[in-house]
């Protein structure tokens, strides 16, 4: 499936210390919470960025989507609290 | 008549309202978000998620388009640190139509509040920092407009 | 900050605007009616009951901010000739709040164009002259905010 | 009860001609509806502007009223139709 970059936003930027990774893509079954799930694995920042999913939003290819979305043949997901634009 | 901007400069309110004057409807609507000094705070940084901020601007604003008779809108949106009394956003809407440019103008702020991928970061004078939470009210009232 | 103007020339949006923006709430909401040049229309010419309007404006200004929490208002209207592409009035209102500043914005618009003493000539290409009719849709969007 | 100053807006002022008069006050039971008649029947332009009540919306003392108010001690009365501001 190639590369998959997860851009990071706010506060889960901060905590995980980057702005970005490029990880070997999942497949197109794996769910948002699923690739969550095994980043939050690798434990320190990513843990507590992670940890709690309730707390997290997300967005495939530049679209909102919810966490139990799966992944497809996305090339970029992003990871990042609620917004407060405005 | 459509303008779109993601920018760390200030932006100058009146020439987006004279533009949207000078479109020969009979109203202009305008919201203006100004940073608030208050609780001791010094500053807020505003992060984007810059290849998809100004795309998803772009599609509300064709989506008010659609929805109420629109000669023009501009939505501006600033990024970076910004002090108390800083503009943060605007938003203007011009119709034959006072209706429309008022009921647009509230839509699109409120989409803004709720759905813009933006985040705030508090700085005050004690040294603290704080990211913003987002508030229910806000998601509440932009699911108001999906009738 | 309230200032209420009835006068025949022009006026600075961008100046209120500025005076809205400096009183330090978190938003400011303007609405501006432009003359429409449309059926051949040259002129409007807008007469008043001088000794009534600026005290009617005033007050229904009062009215506003004891139902709103608004840190000010600016209500202008003008009056005589004015010429398509000409400002007619401006409502601009601010607070801490967004909804509040928007709300209240709309109420005054409504309120000038159903409740405010003042009267609207047309004069046509043709040398045609009409008197504007009081607009029931008007009076029904004034009255729906008497709840 | 002394004078009553009558004023006319719109095109009320032009059919009638004039921008005010000045009248002997009806006394205080007198209400709008009445002085609407009494100066109706003056004819001409008085006639074509006020022979219609329907048409009209007046004030007293500056204050919106509707047209089966009673004059009471008032010093002014404006006759004008709907306004049509903003």
């Amino acid at each position: 499936m190639g590369p998959l970059t997860i851009v990071y936003f706010a506060w889960v930027r901060e905590a995980i210390g980057r702005d970005q990774d490029v990880v070997d893509h999942p497949g197109p079954g794996a769910t948002l919470a699923d690739l969550v799930a095994m980043l939050a694995g690798r434990g320190g920042g990513y843990a507590q960025a992670l940890g709690d999913s309730a707390r997290l939003r997300a967005a495939i290819d530049q679209q909102f989507a919810p966490l139990d979305t799966m992944i497809g043949d996305a090339r970029e997901v992003a990871i990042f609290p609620p917004v407060t634009g405005g | 008549m459509k303008r779109v901007a993601v920018q760390p400069q200030d932006f100058d309110a009146a020439a987006e309202l004279a533009a949207l004057e000078a479109l020969g409807g009979g109203g202009v609507a305008s919201f203006t978000g100004i940073v608030r000094g208050e609780g001791g705070l010094v500053a807020l940084e505003l992060e984007q998620y810059p290849a998809m901020t100004q795309a998803q601007m772009a599609r509300i604003v064709d989506d008010a388009m659609a929805r109420w008779p629109l000669l023009g809108v501009s939505v501006i949106h600033r990024v970076g640190r910004l002090e108390p009394g800083a503009r943060i956003v605007f938003v203007g809407t011009a119709s034959r139509h006072r209706t429309a440019a008022l009921e647009s103008c509230a839509f699109l702020i409120d989409w803004m509040k709720s759905d813009a991928p933006f985040w705030k970061k508090e700085y005050f004078d004690d040294g603290r920092t704080a990211w913003v939470a987002a508030r229910s009210e806000d998601d509440a009232r932009a699911r108001a407009w999906q009738r």
